[in-house]
């Protein structure tokens, strides 16, 4: 897949051949030029993506999607699950000047990853790296959104990011929102087509494939489903 | 720009088609306002159904798309709730069954709902028991279009499509049960192979063939039909200019849908179209559309 | 690279479709040095055609045409003369008619030319009386295909397409009645408006639509021949690059035809899709074509 | 249509609507950037365009068809008839210094057209136009080719160049051969397609409308057609 350095985060299609075909971030990858893929073991399909083979084919459509709107100067990111993927290509495309606070979510420990991978793609910025675990068995002990709750009351960044469980989106992009600053979160919904046609996706007015993934924090917060409901496959409205 | 098919009366003579989008009445809002005359939903079940799993799109090479949905959707009760709030948009229900008394049953479910038509989707090409296996048996045809006549006052369209028995005979056995009108056609049944895993694409094998490959296969189903029948058509198929709609539209066709040229030109596409076809009727001097209608035959 | 349809041995797997500049023994063993691996001629008639006026083709946008040649010909007759020379190439000689009759009466005049095989048309789009006519009246087609056989050694191909009777029943009448392969698909009935006059592009109206939009729809109906009968398939419609012959091979045809490709890429498709074929058959380990037959139905 | 200035001698298939298509030789016109064309009134369908009136709409597709080798230097330019038109398109593409001899091929005085034309294109060049017609009603008397035998005879050409009735370019063909001259002919065939898949418009091996219209001298030489057969509509030869 062609990578286009010029837009932060974008999904592609993957299909696993004889299992299933799932929306993906675009991940960064080692070799330049190339894109990557970040999978969590999860259910049927991501485990058979997990467990595809050096040299096993999979298919790729895409890159879909549109990108976060990159602002300059003192930047929140705040990432949770697999939503980190796309914060860490968004690093990839930040100025030196910027001062960068990256906050990583997890449930416990073992699932706390890219911490060091952010402070080596950090090193050449003023940054820091906030690991918080509900359990507390690594970092800060509670929900991410407590460190957001914090931070956005003592420093004016001039743009948060986020990507992740939406119940952890949607309290940070309130409270970005209420202290007047600008929000953007990349949300993850039902996927069939990613083109804009099957409907799917879809989120109040809004189809996330198409209108997004990315949106602004106010708009978000007028779509009445956001951090409220998502669809199933049969485009039941289910309770987060 | 108003255009009537039969009964039906719309300001503006592109709809969305079946399938696409027709999934929240947020989303039918926003599509009237971007230039949808009508929307039709996305065919309903007496259930909710899941549809196949994923891949359930295949994007073709050079343009269109192989889609094998499997008719998702939440169900006509489930889905009545959801349009029961609508006052503005003129919303088509597209319906599917096996039996005439699934479509009877889920038209009492939407006793509520303000509905400009029903379309009885007897063309899905992809799912077993409905669809296409409806529409290539006449005698049901029949049966069902006399049911759902019988349930209800607002005007029924029957949406055929190329299946296993020629789609005229599906067209003259819903004329013969009182159809009120169209629409032509439905998605072509396709395939797609991948060549380094050697599989057939899409989950359930086959799918539809929609998008521009389609258009002058439906613009003479379109023709056709208008040449034998006396009854009022909706064109699709590949529709995503203001010259494709005027095609449609001189070879006999009242109104048209519109699906896969969203993936392509997005939303906009509808107010595209209305803008083409309204400068395409003043350097014409056409008042109405009706005056163009079918205009193609007389040559 | 070597192929078997049945009895019907060819070095190379991609052949001329019929219709496609077939009409001279010197343009047959340029494409044959070219690198089809045989050549189907025109249909011919008992009597010479000159086919319909002209528009007869029209060229779709983003890909393909619409064709109403109306099946222009020298007439048998005139044609075994110009192919009676023939050495070298394979040649597969197209036949059109109404009744069994035209085709003994044609196949008596090739007594002294080299054929590889008969291809009988029974699903040219566009002419009356023959083609589709033919092709959607299975008792027709029983008798045409019994009177064929018993006329000739040689052996005989029944292409069929998309008419108003399923072509899987043509499929079944022609493999009851002895033949010994099946060419899918021909064009589809389509048609073109032109917006400004508002009138039917082809002189004829409807044409048959060919090349890369029927790709899909093609390879499902081998798909679905293989699948359903043990019989020798000829894939054709949309095919112009090696990943297309492939899918067409994988879903279980024995050799391709193509012909609108010749339109886009000039004759030099027929060796690049060698090339292509051969590449990859080294490269996923294959000695010959029939080891790759139809594994994309065992998915 | 869209002029491209690099390839003289292309044709269009012209649609009259209701009545025909043609294949017609795109023509220089006097706006910059267009493309015209000059139609003989002949049959049906050349009497239909003939009679098309301002603003009628005709429809055009192509331009199709490959170009003549310019070289440089004495040029022998034959047409006749319609075949003139791509003659006065070559003119166009001409160099100052070239030296143009054009021949002019009528019947008769009142068949003789675009005299003029070559004259004031040939203006800035050293040149000459000679017109023949058959019955002598107007310049030399008798068949145009005549005046090419002498000609090659005479002028060692860098380079011949011929189109119109088929008999004609085939003798002139073979006159410039004979001499060992460059020459090649823009052929006319019976055309439905225009793009090389119908077949209706072969010559021997040679489709005229996507191998040509343009063919070198030796090649056409070897072909057994060309000058003697042509195919009707139903495809059957018949002889010139
Ligand atoms: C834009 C976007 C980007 C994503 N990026 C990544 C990523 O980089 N890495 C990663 O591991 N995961 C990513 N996901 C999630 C991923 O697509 C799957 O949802 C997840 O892997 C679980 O799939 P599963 O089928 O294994 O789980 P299952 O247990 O089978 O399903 C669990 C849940 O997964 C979700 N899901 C299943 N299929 C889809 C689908 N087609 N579209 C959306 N959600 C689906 C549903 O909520 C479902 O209930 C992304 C999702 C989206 C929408
Ligand atoms: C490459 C090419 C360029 C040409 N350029 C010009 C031009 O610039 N101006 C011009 O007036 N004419 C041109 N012609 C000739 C033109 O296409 C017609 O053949 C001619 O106008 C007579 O057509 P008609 O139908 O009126 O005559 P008819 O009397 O109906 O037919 C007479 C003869 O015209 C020829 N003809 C008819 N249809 C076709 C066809 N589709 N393709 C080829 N020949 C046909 C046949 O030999 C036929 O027997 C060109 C032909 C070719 C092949
Ligand atoms: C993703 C997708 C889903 C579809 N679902 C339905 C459906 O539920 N019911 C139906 O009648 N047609 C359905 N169709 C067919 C469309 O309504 C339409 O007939 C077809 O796509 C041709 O129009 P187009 O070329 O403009 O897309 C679907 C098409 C697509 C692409
Ligand atoms: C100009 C033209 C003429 C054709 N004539 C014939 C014909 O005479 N007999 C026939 O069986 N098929 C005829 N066909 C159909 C082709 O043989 C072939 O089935 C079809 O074009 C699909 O293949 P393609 O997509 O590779 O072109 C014709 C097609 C074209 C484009
Ligand atoms: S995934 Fe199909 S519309 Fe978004
Ligand atoms: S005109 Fe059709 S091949 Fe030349």
């Amino acid at each position: 897949m062609q990578r286009n350095h010029n837009h932060p985060n974008q999904f592609a299609m993957v299909w696993i051949p004889g299992i299933n075909e799932l929306p993906m971030s675009v991940m960064i990858s080692r070799e330049s030029g190339k894109a990557a893929f970040t999978v969590r073991k999860h259910g049927h399909a991501s485990t058979g993506l997990f467990n595809v083979k050096v040299g096993q084919q999979i298919g790729v459509r895409g890159p879909y999607g549109n990108s976060f709107d990159l602002k300059q100067g003192k930047l929140l990111l705040v990432g949770g699950g697999t939503g980190l993927v796309p914060m860490m290509r968004l690093l990839t495309f930040l100025k030196p000047d910027d001062d960068v606070t990256l906050l990583i979510g997890a449930k416990s420990k073992d699932e706390v990853f890219f911490e060091d991978l952010a402070n080596s793609l950090l090193d050449k910025n003023s940054h820091q790296v906030i690991v918080s675990t509900d359990d507390g068995t690594y970092g800060e002990r509670g929900y991410v959104t407590e460190v957001v709750k914090k931070l956005v009351s003592e420093i004016r960044f001039n743009a948060v990011y986020t990507c992740g469980p939406e119940i952890m989106m949607y309290k940070t992009v309130q409270l970005a929102h209420s202290k007047g600053l600008f929000v953007q979160a990349s949300l993850e919904r039902m996927m069939k087509c990613g083109v804009g046609i099957c409907g799917s996706c879809c989120v109040g007015e809004d189809l996330v494939c198409r209108d997004g993934t990315i949106f602004d924090g106010p708009h978000l917060l007028s779509n009445k489903e956001f951090g409220h409901f998502h669809r199933n496959k049969a485009g039941i409205l289910e309770n987060y | 720009m108003a255009t009537c098919i039969g009964k039906i009366q719309l300001e503006r003579p592109v709809m969305l088609a079946s399938g696409i989008l027709g999934i929240s009445l947020d989303v039918f809002n926003r599509l009237y306002r971007a230039g949808a005359g009508a929307v039709v939903t996305k065919s309903l079940s007496t259930e909710p159904w899941d549809g196949y799993p994923n891949p359930t799109i295949f994007s073709v090479n050079g343009g269109g798309w192989i889609n094998a949905v499997g008719l998702s959707n939440p169900g006509a009760p489930n889905f009545a709730k959801i349009i029961e709030p609508n006052k503005d948009v003129p919303i088509i229900v597209s319906l599917v069954g096996s039996i005439p008394q699934d479509f009877e049953m889920m038209i009492k479910e939407f006793k509520n709902c303000k509905i400009t038509a029903y379309e009885l989707n007897l063309s899905c090409p992809h799912v077993a028991k409905v669809g296409l296996e409806v529409g290539d048996d006449p005698e049901l045809v029949k049966k069902i279009v006399s049911t759902v006549k019988n349930s209800t006052n607002v005007p029924v369209i029957a949406k055929v499509g190329l299946g296993t028995t020629h789609y005229l005979t599906t067209v003259s056995a819903a004329i013969d049960s009182g159809i009120d009108a169209i629409t032509a056609i439905n998605t072509v049944r396709a395939m797609a192979i991948d060549v380094e895993t050697q599989r057939p694409i899409l989950s359930n094998k086959f799918g539809g063939l929609s998008g521009t490959p389609i258009k002058h296969i439906a613009l003479r189903c379109v023709y056709e039909i208008s040449s034998k029948y006396d009854i009022p058509i909706i064109g699709c198929g590949g529709i995503s200019t203001w010259e494709d709609a005027v095609e449609f539209i001189l070879a006999g066709s009242s109104a048209i849908q519109l699906g896969s040229a969203i993936g392509e030109n997005w939303i906009h596409v509808f107010n595209d179209i209305n803008k083409g076809v309204l400068e395409y009727m003043e350097r014409k001097n056409y008042s109405t559309l009706e005056e163009m209608r079918g205009l193609a035959k007389k040559s």
